[in-house]
């Protein structure tokens, strides 16, 4: 076998499961979802760096892989065949039908396609792929609850895909390929920081980065095991992953734009971490405020990079292993919990299935969470209260009401905080 | 001589205004025919040109022709209107005829 | 042979046959329609001679019985001629086959000798080159036309016809009038003599305003159109064909020959064509707003006659500063509009015999049901509408063109509007015919002659649209408008 | 006269010849009608692709017929107008499959399938027009064409939409009318010529004049490509039958618009006189207008063909939006618009024809859970809506990327609001439909179900949309490939923006 050969695996990693995805094709095979992801297992199995560029694609675009990221590949496949795992036994998994299954390979092959693109084109069509794909399966045979975020993770992907969008073609005026090696280093030098605030705020809204981790924490209260469980990893690194690839980093420096970022990213953490402490009670939500929390680590992370080049060229060799880490840790955590926990919100319920066994375990889940709801209410009714404060802020309608909550009122000041002691230096 | 050809002027003034003044298909045919014969007329005094004895003999025989004309015109208009008198019951033209 | 061709005296026979065939027919009614048809069909053929002999020896001048102007009857025949006697042949023949199929055997023994009367008269008068023969021609047609259209009886067919007798008489009086003091004047009535002999003076101005008067009367010029909707309305579909589409051409073609030939130089004075230019344009509107607002097929479509005679009218404003393409433009809407009013009048005659009424809004899945006849009417329409590609569109393209490079936006805006007008009495037909209606009726059914003949005509307007380029060298044979400028 | 003389002609006559022979044809007899049909298309697409390749290697095809001294009607083969009747043809092909599967047992197919012929040979003949009166001629006639099939039903309401489509596209051919022969009488030629030529060389004292000309073509043109305020029949039209909406929308009427608005801009008037003149920045705004304002009355629509109907309106635009930014980039993003919406555009109606014509849905409201009913058709519609949206890689993406690139290379920034506000509106009327269709449960018994036993519908209806849906993914994935339409829409730039 020859590089050609191997380049030809990377397209085959994409393509197999986009084709497995039509519904007459999976059907009759056994073990889909594990079929879907071998070629992307064989592909981080092949050694040294090689790619395929096929000269009639649009755009010129290519699929490559280097060790670099072989990693996170190998992050994305362990992710997956968790995930195929916590689906594949469980019979009577009410998102374990054909239409999950088709929306379950789109994501797949539209996150294999984010890992292994090359280019900004590429990487934008599989980004979207997964997006969309990914809301799919979030809607499915969802609750209210879940609704309400797959639409926020709707908007938040047209958004952020209109900003990339946006982003691609400022890339695209400046430069005459879209490759990776190439565009941050232009786009650098063009000094556009109408680009990076693009490429930020599109990846921040698809990462869920405070403040728009709305979508995030309501789809962790999903009925479906599923989605919550790619939630941590998925959609989250994957956009982390763009931010890092599309950026300038390492260039010049971009030291306003980077504060700025950074500063974000702190008090993501904040009001992360006050979040953190108030919502003890739901242990899914938690893994929602350790994630959204992470991301903004990662976002101190990026805008110090930018600020200071000279810093990323000698640190960013930790990010990558610390990516993969922490999301592959993330995703088994959510595993057990939800195992664990079954579903967190029964009560708002609103299973379409009219199987007899699923309207049982419902049943059955119903009386242990009310037992369970009850006790906490009784118990603690002044948190109760807080609660539902938090719950309006959560939905983010009247941010400046004076109403606001205390955490929100320390982030908030905070903010203000920082803003100044950036503005007098 | 202009005194005739003042005459057939005269004659198809008096014609023009009986044909449009009269509502009766009989009137608006004489008149018709009055008309004619004013222009016949002035064809004719008009024949004597100055300076030559003889008369000219081109404008009688178109008058010759054109009473030939009148006269299967009033043929066919007499019958038409017999016609129309004998479809309607008046020998006149009407808008609230119409259908 | 080929000598003899050329050679034979062709105008006779265009004079002579349609005559003898009427007589014909007059006497053996058994045979009318066999002998009709056969007249108008080598009658046809004898302008296709015709045409070649002019087309190789150029303008052709007969003098009958060899007597000569001012006594005898000189034939005359040019490009102008030619150009209407051929419009005359192919709605002849449109229409005749057209009859042939439509007039039961009682109207049949009437039409054919009066027809045939009418087309003799036609031909004669297009071939005339002296103003008196022209009054005898035009009175003939007049008389013949009326017959024609008093052909159905009944009380509106007769009301028709003799309102439009008294109109065409009082014309031709009027006229003859205009042909005395003339004669008075100048001691001819040779075009050609009078042309030479003619100088401004009161008798030109008092002649030309009687002949003006009389022709604009018999050529239904707004606001002396009076008598045509009623009498091209009620009259039997052929007739109110051949009555819109050459008994009106035939009087403008007399005004324009007289315009050009003695009138036009000398009282070449801008307020007249003005005023025909006025008048044109008046027609156009109004009759296209009366044709939007008939409920009766038969009805818009005179109307329309009365809208498109004022496209011709608009050549006069034109022209004095761009003879030729002006004039041109005129005589191709006049041929195109032959055609296509012809076409329109029969496919309507169809939708009549088909559905017994012609109420536009009851024309029920005509489409459907009487496709060749609706086909017929649209393709005609897309003539009178001016949509290209057809001899309406080169017509109002060739005018448009002349108008705005002399900057008469007036002109072209009227022109526009009347296009637009145009088709929306035309869709507006055509609508109906394709829904059905409220109360669906029973149909009669309509001989494959008819359709076709009717199709075949609007067809060949439409044609007339590629036939440009020989129709108008045809046309400018003998140079019948001048040699102020060249050819565009 | 060789082969090349002949080539435009027989193309033309490919789909006349077939349309005139079915009107003659006796309603019953479906059999040979369907081959006349099929047969006429297959041809056309056979001399297109000789035509294509002859082109490619640098031939020369054209035809002339005198009109009247000086006015000439001209049928040539240039890269445009390969671009254009390539998608016609095939698209004719797809439509005519289509449309005698969904016209199957109705009444008044012969004379359907002969103006749907028609329709389709003025619209070749639009396309190889090689100066503004063939234009004219074969425009005027696709007008006339098309009303049959507007009011094909033959309701009240069929004939009403037909007069209201005759007023706005008789009045815009009037407009055009006088600006072709004020043009006429200022230029005394007509001729298509890359980088418009002729009228650069005209004094500067008729600038005012040819302002006002190209506003009245651009009028002309803007009636049928739906420009604001002229967009009003679009809507309506949609009583006529599925097919013919998909014609309407993707092939014919309004394509034949806007590549008028084209052919003026570029080989007319030439990019850089038209931008001198400072005709190309108002077209841009209204087209830009137009973009947005036809996606907000998409919003609003619950009748799904309407909505489709003003999305039609909106993304045409994209088309003289692309042209009216005068720059090299922009006009391949507007040129293969052409291509890429006429793709994407037949693809939904197909599959709005679809649901009507096996589940009896016409309305949005009533398409809850459809996806599961019909995958198939619904999969296709999510291609095209997704391309609509400019997703990648559907062809949408690659039009709105050379758009939006090309109007940064002029500096004119703004046009990427433009894109990013429609692109939001887009998925703001076609995310919703997809989503009910794919995550509503379905209702418990369809307005109005056509049996089609264990099929989702009829294979002719299915195949259509299939086929139309992977070719605009194909437009878009296969970009750079050779043949496609965005190397087509380069060759076409390169003709019209640098000197040879």
């Amino acid at each position: 076998m020859n590089v050609t050969t191997f380049g030809i695996m990377l397209w085959v990693a994409v393509i197999f499961p986009l084709l497995l995805a039509i519904p007459a094709l999976h059907s009759r095979l056994p073990w889909p979802r594990y079929i879907a992801i071998i070629p992307a297992i064989i592909v981080t199995l092949l050694p040294g760096e090689f790619f395929l560029a096929l000269p009639w694609i649009i755009f010129e675009s290519e699929l490559a892989i280097n060790g670099e990221m072989r990693w996170i590949l190998t992050m994305t496949v362990m992710i997956w065949l968790i995930a195929a795992t916590s689906t594949a036994f469980s019979k009577n998994d009410i998102s374990n039908d054909r239409t999950a299954t088709t929306f379950f390979l789109l994501t797949l092959a539209g996150n294999m396609g984010t890992v292994l693109a090359n280019d900004l084109v590429a990487f934008f069509c599989f980004s979207t792929l997964m997006g969309y794909g990914f809301y799919g399966m979030l809607i499915q045979n969802s609750n209210a609850e879940t609704h309400r975020a797959a639409r926020y993770y709707l908007w938040c992907l047209i958004a952020a895909d209109l900003l990339l969008f946006e982003a691609l073609l400022l890339a695209g005026f400046e430069n005459n390929g879209l490759h990776f090696e190439i565009v941050p280093t232009t786009m650098a030098e063009a000094s556009s920081s109408l680009y990076l605030w693009a490429v930020f705020i599109g990846f921040a809204l698809k990462a869920g980065i405070w403040p728009a981790h709305l979508w995030l924490c309501t789809a962790f209260k999903s009925p479906n095991l599923l989605p919550v469980l790619l939630l941590s990893g998925v959609p989250v690194a994957m956009a982390l992953l763009g931010a890092k690839r599309w950026l300038p980093f390492g260039e010049s420096a971009f030291f306003d734009s980077g504060i700025l970022i950074l500063m974000l990213g702190m008090v993501a953490m904040l009001y992360a971490l006050l979040k953190f402490a108030t919502h003890l009670s739901s242990k899914l939500m938690l893994l929602a405020w350790i994630t959204i929390l992470m991301t903004g680590l990662f976002v101190t992370a990026l805008g110090y990079g930018l600020a200071y080049p000279s810093e990323w060229v000698r640190y960013q060799h930790y990010l990558q292993p610390f990516i993969v880490i922490f999301v592959v840790c993330l995703t088994t955590a959510t595993l057990i919990f939800a195992r664990s926990h079954a579903v967190p919100q029964i009560s708002s319920l609103e299973l379409q299935s009219k199987s007899k066994l699923n309207l049982n375990i419902i049943k059955i889940q119903h009386w242990v969470n009310n037992k369970y709801l009850q006790l906490k209410l009784s118990s603690r009714t002044s948190w109760v209260k807080t609660a539902k404060r938090y719950q309006r802020i959560l939905f983010w309608q009247k941010p400046f009401e004076l109403t606001i909550g205390w955490s929100g009122r320390i982030t908030m000041l905070v903010v203000l905080g920082l803003s100044l002691a950036w503005l007098a230096s | 001589m202009y005194f005739y050809a003042l005459i057939g002027v005269g004659l198809f003034s008096v014609g023009l205004y009986a044909l449009i003044n009269y509502a009766h298909l009989l009137r608006k045919i004489l008149a018709l025919n009055v008309m004619g014969s004013g222009i016949f007329l002035i064809l004719i005094a008009l024949a004597k040109r100055t300076g030559e004895t003889q008369p000219d003999v081109v404008p009688h025989a178109m008058v010759i022709t054109g009473i030939v004309v009148a006269v299967s015109a009033t043929a066919l208009a007499l019958t038409l209107m017999l016609k129309l008198a004998a479809e309607t019951g008046r020998a006149e033209l009407s808008e609230k005829d119409r259908d | 042979m080929e000598v003899v061709f050329k050679e034979f005296p062709w105008v006779a026979v265009l004079i002579l046959l349609p005559l003898l065939g009427g007589i014909v027919c007059f006497l053996f009614s058994g045979i009318a329609k066999f002998t009709g048809l056969m007249t108008v069909f080598f009658t046809a053929l004898s302008v296709l001679g015709l045409g070649w002999q002019i087309f190789d020896n150029g303008v052709y001048r007969h003098a009958v019985g060899g007597w000569g102007a001012p006594l005898g009857i000189d034939l005359y025949a040019d490009g102008l001629s030619l150009l209407m006697l051929a419009a005359t042949a192919f709605v002849a023949l449109g229409v005749s086959v057209y009859s042939a199929g439509y007039f039961e055997r009682g109207y049949s023994t009437r039409f054919w000798p009066i027809w045939l009367f009418l087309l003799g008269a036609l031909n004669a008068l297009f071939l005339t080159a002296d103003i008196f023969n022209l009054y005898v021609t035009l009175e003939l047609m007049g008389l013949a036309a009326v017959a024609l259209a008093g052909l159905a009886g009944g009380k509106n067919a007769l009301t028709g016809a003799m309102r439009y007798l008294l109109a065409t008489l009082l014309g031709s009086l009027v006229y003859l009038l205009g042909v005395a003091l003339l004669y008075h004047g100048f001691g001819t009535v040779d075009i050609t003599l009078l042309a030479q002999r003619a100088e401004a003076s009161p008798v030109i101005w008092a002649a030309f305003g009687l002949i003006a008067a009389g022709l604009m009367l018999k050529t239904a010029l707004f606001p002396l159109h009076f008598w045509l909707p009623p009498a091209h309305g009620s009259a039997p579909p052929p007739v109110s064909a051949l009555l819109s589409a050459l008994v009106v051409k035939a009087s403008f073609y007399i005004l324009l020959r007289l315009w050009l030939e003695i009138f036009g130089p000398l009282v070449s004075n801008t307020d007249v064509s003005t005023l025909f230019g006025l008048l044109g344009a008046a027609a156009i509107l109004w009759g296209s707003v009366q044709a939007l607002r008939q409920t009766r097929l038969k009805l818009m479509i005179a109307y329309s006659t009365v809208a498109q005679i004022g496209y011709l009218f608009l050549a006069f404003p034109l022209a004095t500063a761009a003879g030729v393409a002006a004039w041109s433009a005129a005589m191709y809407l006049a041929f195109s509009h032959a055609l296509a009013k012809a076409a329109m009048f029969l496919a309507a005659g169809n939708m009549l015999r088909f559905g017994g009424h012609d109420r536009i809004s009851d024309l029920d899945r005509v489409v459907q049901r009487l496709p060749l006849a609706a086909a017929a009417f649209a393709l005609a329409g897309m003539s009178i509408m001016g949509l290209p590609p057809s001899g309406g569109f080169i017509g109002k393209w060739l005018m448009l063109e002349v108008a705005i490079k002399q900057g008469r936006w007036e002109i072209v805006i009227v022109m526009i509007l009347g296009g637009l007008l145009a088709a929306a009495y035309i869709f507006k037909v055509l609508g109906h015919t394709f829904t059905q209606a409220p109360s669906p009726h029973e149909s009669k059914a309509v001989p494959a002659s008819m359709e076709w003949s009717a199709l075949l005509l609007a067809i060949a307007a439409v044609l007339l649209g590629f036939l440009a380029i020989p129709v108008l060298s045809l046309l400018n044979i003998g140079n019948p408008f001048g040699i102020s400028e060249v050819t565009p | 006269m060789n082969w090349n003389t002949w080539l435009p002609v027989l193309v033309v006559i490919s789909s006349m010849l077939p349309g005139l022979i079915i009107f003659g044809l006796a309603e019953h007899r479906v059999r040979l009608r369907t081959i006349l049909n099929l047969f006429g298309a297959v041809v056309k697409l056979f001399l297109v692709g000789w035509m294509l390749w002859g082109v490619y290697h640098g031939q020369h095809f054209e035809t002339r017929l005198m009109l009247l001294p000086g006015l000439e009607l001209v049928l040539r083969a240039g890269p445009l107008s390969l671009m254009f009747i390539t998608l016609s043809s095939i698209l004719w092909l797809v439509t005519t499959i289509y449309a005698i599967a969904y016209l199957e047992d109705s009444p008044n197919r012969s004379r359907f399938f002969g103006f749907f012929s028609l329709c389709v040979t003025a619209t070749i003949g639009v396309a190889l027009a090689g100066n503004l009166i063939t234009f004219l001629l074969f425009y005027e006639l696709l007008t006339l064409a098309t009303y049959p099939l507007v009011v094909h039903r033959g309701t009240e309401e069929a004939r009403r939409a037909g007069q209201s489509y005759l007023r706005y596209t008789i009045f815009g051919g009037a407009l055009l009318l006088i600006g072709t022969v004020w043009l006429y009488s200022l230029t005394g030629t007509l001729e298509f010529a890359p980088q418009g030529g002729f009228l650069s060389e005209i004094g500067a004292e008729h600038h005012t004049s040819l302002i006002i000309i190209f506003a009245l073509l651009i009028a002309g043109f803007g009636v049928k490509a739906a420009l604001f305020p002229l967009h009003g029949w679009l809507p309506k039209a949609m009583v006529a039958p599925a097919p013919v909406s998909a014609l309407l929308h993707a092939v014919a009427v309004v394509k034949a618009g806007a590549f008028g608005i084209v052919r003026v801009v570029y080989d007319v008037f030439g990019v850089e006189f038209a931008t001198d003149l400072g005709v190309t920045g108002p077209l841009a705004w209204l087209a830009a207008f137009t973009i947005i304002y036809g996606s907000l009355r998409a919003l609003f629509q619950d009748d799904l063909k309407r909505r489709l109907a003003y999305s039609t309106i909106s993304q045409v635009s994209y088309i003289a939006l692309g042209v009216a930014i005068a720059g090299p980039i922009a006009a391949i993003g507007g040129i293969i618009h052409l291509v890429h919406q006429g793709l994407m555009k037949i693809t939904l109606f197909f599959c709005a024809g679809n649901l009507a014509e096996t589940l009896g849905i016409h309305k949005i409201s009533e398409m809850n859970g459809v996806g599961k009913r019909m995958p198939w058709t619904m999969a296709a519609f999510t291609i095209g809506a997704f391309g609509m949206i400019g997703a990648p890689p559907i062809a949408g993406f690659v039009s709105k990327w050379y758009l939006g690139t090309g109007a940064l290379e002029v500096g004119q920034g703004w046009v990427l609001i433009v894109l990013a506000g429609s692109s939001l509106l887009n998925a703001a009327y076609f995310l919703p439909i997809l989503h009910r269709a794919w995550f509503r449960d379905p209702p418990n018994n369809w307005p109005h179900e056509h049996d089609f036993g264990r099929k989702e519908t009829a294979w002719p209806l299915l195949f259509p949309p299939i086929v139309t849906a992977v070719l605009a993914l194909a437009a878009g994935i296969l970009a750079s490939a050779p043949f496609s339409p965005l190397e087509w829409g380069q060759i076409v730039a390169q003709r019209e923006f640098y000197k040879p």
